[in-house]
């Protein structure tokens, strides 16, 4: 059983503001890394080298707003002392924060490896690499968004879904990331060539986790559960 | 029990069982000191305490906190029988010390106050020395039998309250001329001098100021080891960061009791939640 | 010894006798509190016991004939002349004819003493309201003598003073309805006599009131302004100092040396009058100031310094903050402190002693000028009197002083309650 | 109001201000003038005709010129006077009718003249700029000044008047003899008309008197008064407490007088009675009567005193005490009593003081015959009761025997004041340490 009162109605006014800001600056995280992953997308999908770029320099935004959002949280911790839900939602959202930065970085990263001159990525039995990629990073902005839409409106069935257990669309993700792992390795494709592949895939699955790390982050800061680490269906690896 | 286990939703509808009692977890299995059982409590015609049930373990810190007038303190002080003092107030319901009924007409508070020591809000050290503080209680009950074994006594109780060597050198000095946090200290090294099992405290550190207030809380994490002790306080960082269970009382009515780190990071009652985060309740 | 079980051993040891010695002094307390309540009720008791009789008075009913031969031999109703009559007389005629047996002189002097010698005045009272009555022979009911008084409300404790044919006489007009007991006014509208059964309390009661009237009418201004000077002007410094140890001295020096204080002073120095009611009244003036002035300052300290803020903060002066606020929520602590004044000076008599208001005074004073004496101060009179007589109207001064004392008491109480405000 | 065309702002005070200042103009120089006149004139005439009276009657000693004026006064006022009436005094009481007559009628005429003057003043100065309301109120604080200086004025009169009298005494008697003489019989210095020389002054006897008497008084009123207090302010439920405080104040508030008669026609007569029921002889003005119903009389003194410094006492010693597991009794006895004990001994200090100043219950309870004895059954005297002695009835304030009264005052006064002021400072000092 549990209780979560939604942030607001504090007997202090400053620190209902203050939730809210918060919430609004891991939002603004949030969006700034879907900005990025569409960039990714849109640059996967024009071949468009100037765009991937733009997702390479976009990260540093991102780093800066975490450091941001890490000194408002720790503000918080001190000043307010907070305990209860409001405890778990400064926790969560600073586990949240974390996991949004390290989303950045694998979405500059795919970015770097899928468009360096010097080393293209193979595709896979005809597959163009930057397809799939493309359609896989879509896939993910989508679980991204929900996730956030979840943390948004602290929807913790959704984030259940989302965390794994019954995610479909993860479960389905993984299973596409699998099956192209699989497929490279048995290509006998250019090693430099696979590695960059692999490499971007693993990005990917990295993202994944990330997402399914943020739901369960949302699922902590309603219900109180820490449902990290458990046995989470077929999409644990 | 998991939320997600039980996949009960959490937007309000709730388990049968809290809408009239207690949620958390008022029993224990493990050792019990003091058993309370369907307490209710009157000022005349006022009723201040409804049926609260609670178990008090053994070589626990038990914290009562909710807002004033909730009837943590008039609970606290049922179980020493000090709502005796109080003319008009009647209390209905068992507390079992050891399974004896504090209540029963045939219990004399005599003895059942030299077992549940009692510290007080304000520091109210007798205008007597510090010497004669702490022999009081031996004293008045006749513990010791030379001067030799009541300064023994004296020693052992003041470093046990970790004053003797602030105090060792002046012990002839009227108790009234410590400081804040000493005076405080004074008063434990006061209880403890009779060696109680329980020590009842009345929000001990409300009058003092945070430095005093860190040295009680530390003493009174190292006294657990000897003593139950159940506390009322104002302050949730205090109750948060010395005891290990923490119950929270509205309007007269025990509203949940668990383990603190639970009742501080999700507890159950929205309530308590409203409370402990500073919303209005 | 630190086991617990030993210290719980120890303790029930002790108990039972720490329990004994907690209920002897509960029993002490009650002890004392009934003792000091049951010497209250004994005193009132004795009290009421030996003064509610005062209030009844003994009378003889005899066939006063106004021969107006004896009264008014020219019938002219001249107030000059019915005065002069000797109404004495006529009643020494009426007693003769009403025991027409007796003959012998020292018979019928002992007739005579049944009779009170004031009955003569109050038969002239009565022929010079209504000389009408003249040659008519009514059938009057005229007060006994005081010795007479004692034997018919007590006739088994006393009648030493009457001889047995005297109470055979008594016996008989008793017998035939002819001697009964009356409400005695004349307690009420008399002043002091040397004649028991005549004495009343008016006298005394109408100086008490004239001096009270000086005391309250010097005291209560004097004392109020005191009070507010203290407690709101004075600066804090060794002079307010000074004054506030001193009014705390007063209050407790004994009444007796403001006695002497006012026969030094005011009788010997400005030469007032002595037994005026003027001087005891400054005397007790002097005496309750102190008490009003301390129950003065305990009310203005009870008004709460938030409501002169209030008012100094909109930019009443000081003077308008105390007269328009301050005061008026004092005023009833100070109405009770001085009604509780008041009450000490109406009991007051050692001081009065000093300033001759002990004298023996017959008239009724009729302003604060005239020699005069105090309730209490008759009541010692009266105490000190030789006359088994005397010792009834003392108890009965001694309740009507008490009942004053008590309504002004019931007042202030009165007072509290109804004014009393809780900020 | 003219003056600023009705624009109140304009005026420095409130209108009605102005008003008073005007009134205080008119009233306090006439007022002043009216006390003046009122104490003087008396003397001025007598001066007056006592300077026209013939030269064979001017140089008298003072008391047979007292005696004059007297008669002078009768005369004039038509009472009857001592002794025959010489033309010489006829006219002398002409004259002084005379003089009484003007005074009365000059007097409504200079207070008119004067009030008269004071509007006239009031009105020409009254400005809008004037600051009428400080002035009023300058007034209004000198009085109260002089109000509050009144306690003072009467201690220095209780001083200079009881003292000065006392120099006067002990100019005839020895201070030594008064102080240190074992007997006391005024009466007796009078009789033999030896003024001072029989050493009948000592003041000994009274002093142990009073104090045989006061110990008694003490000796009940302290256990029951302090038992009462106890028992009211711990043990009794606050429905006992409401009923019998105020019955015990009662004994507070009854005369003294009272208890005099009570003593005298009451318990003398039931000791003597007990004393002689156990063969013991009993004086009917025994010491033990009179000090008895005293210590009736201090019981709520004590009482009443000694629960305010328990109450005092903060109800956290209650509680830290009570939660030891003392017991009621413990509690009181070991933490209540010794933290309010410099109340409870200013209280019984006070007690003591009007034990000592105590007067009607001795008067009439207590004998006159100075008796220097340590037997409560005897009879003694005390200090208060020598004063009313030798004050009551007609004084001579040449003679030893009336000054004695102002010395035993002086002795009084003091010992009282000593008391009072340890009793007030002990009490202070502990009302300050718990507030």
């Amino acid at each position: 059983m549990t209780t979560f009162a939604r942030p607001g109605k504090h007997i202090l006014k400053r620190y209902d503001k203050d939730m809210r800001k918060l919430q609004k600056r891991v939002l603004k995280m949030g969006a700034m890394v879907a900005d990025q992953m569409q960039r990714l997308q849109d640059a996967l999908g024009q071949e468009d080298d100037e765009r991937a770029r733009q997702v390479i320099e976009g990260d540093r935004p991102i780093d800066l707003q975490e450091i941001k959002v890490d000194k408002f949280i720790i503000r918080l911790l001190a000043r307010r002392a907070p305990v209860g839900s409001d405890l778990r939602y400064i926790v969560a959202a600073s586990r949240i924060v974390t996991e949004l930065e390290r989303l950045g970085d694998e979405t500059a990263q795919m970015a770097a490896a899928l468009f360096q001159e010097e080393t293209p990525v193979a595709g896979c039995n005809g597959r163009p690499a930057h397809g799939e990629v493309r359609s896989l990073v879509e896939q993910l902005l989508e679980l991204f968004e929900q996730v956030m839409a979840a943390f948004e409106k602290y929807d913790y069935r959704s984030a259940l879904q989302l965390a794994g257990m019954d995610a479909s669309r993860g479960r389905e993700m993984d299973k596409r990331l699998k099956d192209l792992m699989e497929c490279v390795f048995g290509s006998g494709q250019q090693v430099s060539e696979a590695v960059n592949f692999i490499l971007v895939l693993r990005s990917l699955e990295r993202g994944l986790r990330h997402v399914q790390n943020i739901a369960e982050h949302v699922i902590y800061l309603v219900t109180g559960e820490d449902v990290r680490h458990r046995k989470k269906g077929p999409a644990s690896a | 029990m998991s939320v997600i286990d039980a996949g009960i939703r959490p937007d309000g509808a709730r388990d049968a069982r809290e809408t009239d009692a207690t949620v958390g977890k008022p029993f224990l299995e493990k050792k019990v000191t003091l058993r309370a059982r369907n307490v209710n409590v009157f000022y005349g015609e006022k009723q201040a305490l409804f049926d609260v049930s609670i178990d008090i373990g053994k070589h626990e810190v038990t914290a009562f906190i909710g807002p004033s007038g909730c009837g943590k303190s008039t609970f606290l002080r049922c179980f020493n029988r000090m709502n005796d003092t109080i003319d008009s107030c009647r209390v209905r319901g068992e507390i079992l010390l050891d399974d004896e009924d504090i209540h029963d007409p045939k219990m004399d508070v005599v003895p059942l106050r030299a077992r549940v020591g009692m510290v007080f809000q304000k520091p109210n050290p007798f205008p007597k020395s510090i010497y004669e503080n702490i022999a009081y209680g031996p004293r008045l009950h006749g513990l010791v039998s030379g001067k030799s074994e009541l300064d023994a006594l004296v020693e052992k109780s003041l470093s046990r309250a970790g004053l003797w060597n602030e105090v060792k050198e002046r012990l002839d000095e009227p108790g009234t001329g410590l400081s804040g946090g000493q005076q405080q200290r004074l008063c434990i090294a006061r209880a403890i001098a009779i060696n109680p099992e329980v020590i009842l405290m009345d929000e001990p550190c409300s009058a003092l100021d945070p430095i005093a207030t860190a040295r009680v809380e530390e003493l009174i994490d190292e006294l657990r080891r000897k003593y139950t002790i159940v506390m009322v306080t104002h302050s949730m960082q205090q109750a948060a960061r010395v005891s290990q269970r923490t119950a929270y009382f509205h309007l007269g009515r025990l509203i949940e009791v668990d383990k603190t780190d639970r009742i501080f990071t999700n507890p159950s009652h929205e309530l308590t939640e409203a409370y402990i985060t500073g919303r209005f309740g | 010894m630190t086991k617990r079980s030993d210290i719980r051993a120890a303790v029930e040891r002790g108990l039972s006798r720490r329990r004994r010695r907690d209920r002897l002094v509960r029993r002490l307390g009650l002890g004392a509190i009934l003792l000091g309540l049951g010497f209250l009720a004994f005193m009132f008791f004795s009290i009421i016991g030996m003064g509610y009789s005062a209030f009844w008075q003994t009378r003889i009913q005899l066939p006063v004939e106004l021969d107006p031969a004896a009264i008014d031999p020219e019938r002219t109703h001249d107030p000059a002349v019915l005065r002069n009559a000797d109404y004495a007389g006529l009643i020494k005629q009426a007693l003769r004819k009403r025991f027409p047996q007796i003959k012998k002189r020292k018979e019928k002097r002992k007739l005579y003493q049944l009779v009170s010698s004031g009955a003569a005045y109050a038969l002239q009272a009565m022929v010079l309201q209504n000389p009408a009555l003249i040659g008519s022979t009514p059938g009057l009911w005229l007060t006994a003598n005081d010795d007479v008084d004692v034997w018919f409300k007590h006739p088994e404790t006393s009648g030493k003073r009457l001889n047995d044919q005297q109470k055979a006489w008594l016996e008989e007009l008793h017998a035939k309805g002819e001697l009964k007991k009356f409400f005695n006014l004349d307690f009420f509208r008399n002043g002091d006599s040397r004649e028991p059964e005549q004495a009343g309390i008016l006298g005394a009661l109408m100086g008490s009131f004239y001096t009270i009237l000086v005391t309250l009418g010097l005291s209560l201004p004097l004392g109020i302004a005191a009070a507010v000077y203290l407690e709101e002007f004075a600066p804090k410094n060794r002079w307010t100092d000074f004054i506030e140890v001193n009014i705390n001295n007063l209050a407790a020096v004994p009444s007796i040396v403001f006695g002497l204080l006012g026969l030094a002073v005011f009788i010997n120095f400005f030469g007032l009058p002595r037994s005026a009611p003027l001087v005891g009244g400054l005397v007790l003036t002097l005496m309750t100031l102190p008490t009003i002035i301390i129950a003065s300052r305990a009310a203005l300290k009870s008004v709460p310094p938030s409501i002169r803020e209030a008012a100094l903060g909109v930019g009443a002066s000081r003077m308008q903050t105390l007269f328009h606020h301050v005061l008026p929520l004092a005023m009833p602590g100070m109405l009770t402190g001085t009604i509780i004044g008041m009450a000490q000076a109406l009991g007051e008599t050692a001081p009065l002693l000093m300033i001759g208001m002990v004298a023996f005074i017959v008239d009724v004073p009729r302003g604060i000028l005239d020699p005069a004496t105090v309730l209490p101060v008759q009541i010692h009179l009266w105490a000190d009197s030789p006359e088994r007589a005397f010792l009834e109207k003392t108890a009965a001064a001694i309740m009507v002083l008490l009942a004053f004392l008590v309504l002004m008491n019931l007042a202030a109480i009165w007072l509290r309650r109804k004014f009393e405000k809780r900020w | 109001m003219g003056m600023v065309s009705g624009d109140c702002r304009r005026l420095h005070s409130l209108p009605r201000y102005y008003g008073y200042y005007v009134a205080m103009l008119t009233a306090l120089p006439a007022i002043l003038l009216l006390a003046l006149w009122i104490s003087l004139d008396q003397s001025l005439i007598t001066h007056l005709v006592m300077a026209s009276l013939p030269q064979s009657m001017q140089p008298l000693p003072p008391s047979e010129q007292s005696l004059l004026i007297n008669d002078i006064r009768n005369l004039a006022t038509g009472n009857i006077t001592s002794g025959e009436i010489s033309p010489a005094l006829q006219a002398a009481a002409d004259h002084y009718r005379h003089l009484m007559h003007l005074s009365r009628l000059l007097l409504p005429t200079a207070l008119f003249l004067l009030a008269i003057g004071g509007i006239a003043l009031g009105l020409k100065v009254i400005h809008p700029d004037r600051r009428a309301r400080p002035a009023v109120e300058r007034v209004i604080r000198w009085g109260l000044i002089l109000s509050a200086s009144i306690a003072i004025l009467t201690t220095l009169g209780i001083v200079l008047s009881v003292l000065f009298e006392a120099l006067r005494f002990f100019q005839k008697v020895p201070l030594a003899d008064f102080l240190f003489g074992l007997e006391w019989s005024p009466q007796i210095a009078i009789r033999e008309d030896q003024v001072g020389a029989s050493g009948a002054f000592g003041v000994i006897p009274l002093f142990a008197g009073t104090l045989l008497i006061a110990t008694i008084a003490l000796s009940v009123a302290v256990p029951i008064g302090l038992l009462s207090a106890i028992y009211l302010a711990e043990f009794a439920t606050p429905r006992v407490r409401t009923w019998v405080k105020p019955l015990l104040e009662i004994l507070a508030g009854i005369p003294t007088v009272v208890y005099g008669f009570f003593a005298a026609l009451v318990v003398a007569p039931l000791v003597r009675a007990a004393g002689e029921s156990i063969g013991l002889e009993v004086s009917s003005e025994s010491a033990l009567a009179a000090g008895l119903v005293m210590g009736i009389m201090l019981i709520p003194f004590i009482s009443s005193l000694s629960d305010d410094v328990i109450n005092a006492v903060p109800g956290a010693m209650w509680d830290g005490s009570l939660a030891m597991g003392a017991t009621h009794a413990e509690t009181i006895f070991r933490v209540i009593v010794p933290a309010a004990l410099p109340g409870i001994v200013g209280g019984v200090l006070l007690a003591a003081s009007r034990a000592i100043g105590e007067t009607m219950i001795v008067v009439m309870a207590a004998g006159v015959g100075a008796n220097l004895t340590a037997n409560p059954l005897e009879s003694v005297t005390t200090i208060t009761v020598q004063i009313v002695t030798l004050l009551v009835g007609d004084q001579e304030f040449d003679s030893p025997k009336t000054l004695a009264a102002f010395a035993l005052g002086l002795v009084l006064f003091i010992a009282t004041l000593l008391l009072n002021v340890l009793a007030l400072y002990v009490v202070r000092r502990y009302r300050e340490a718990y507030d």
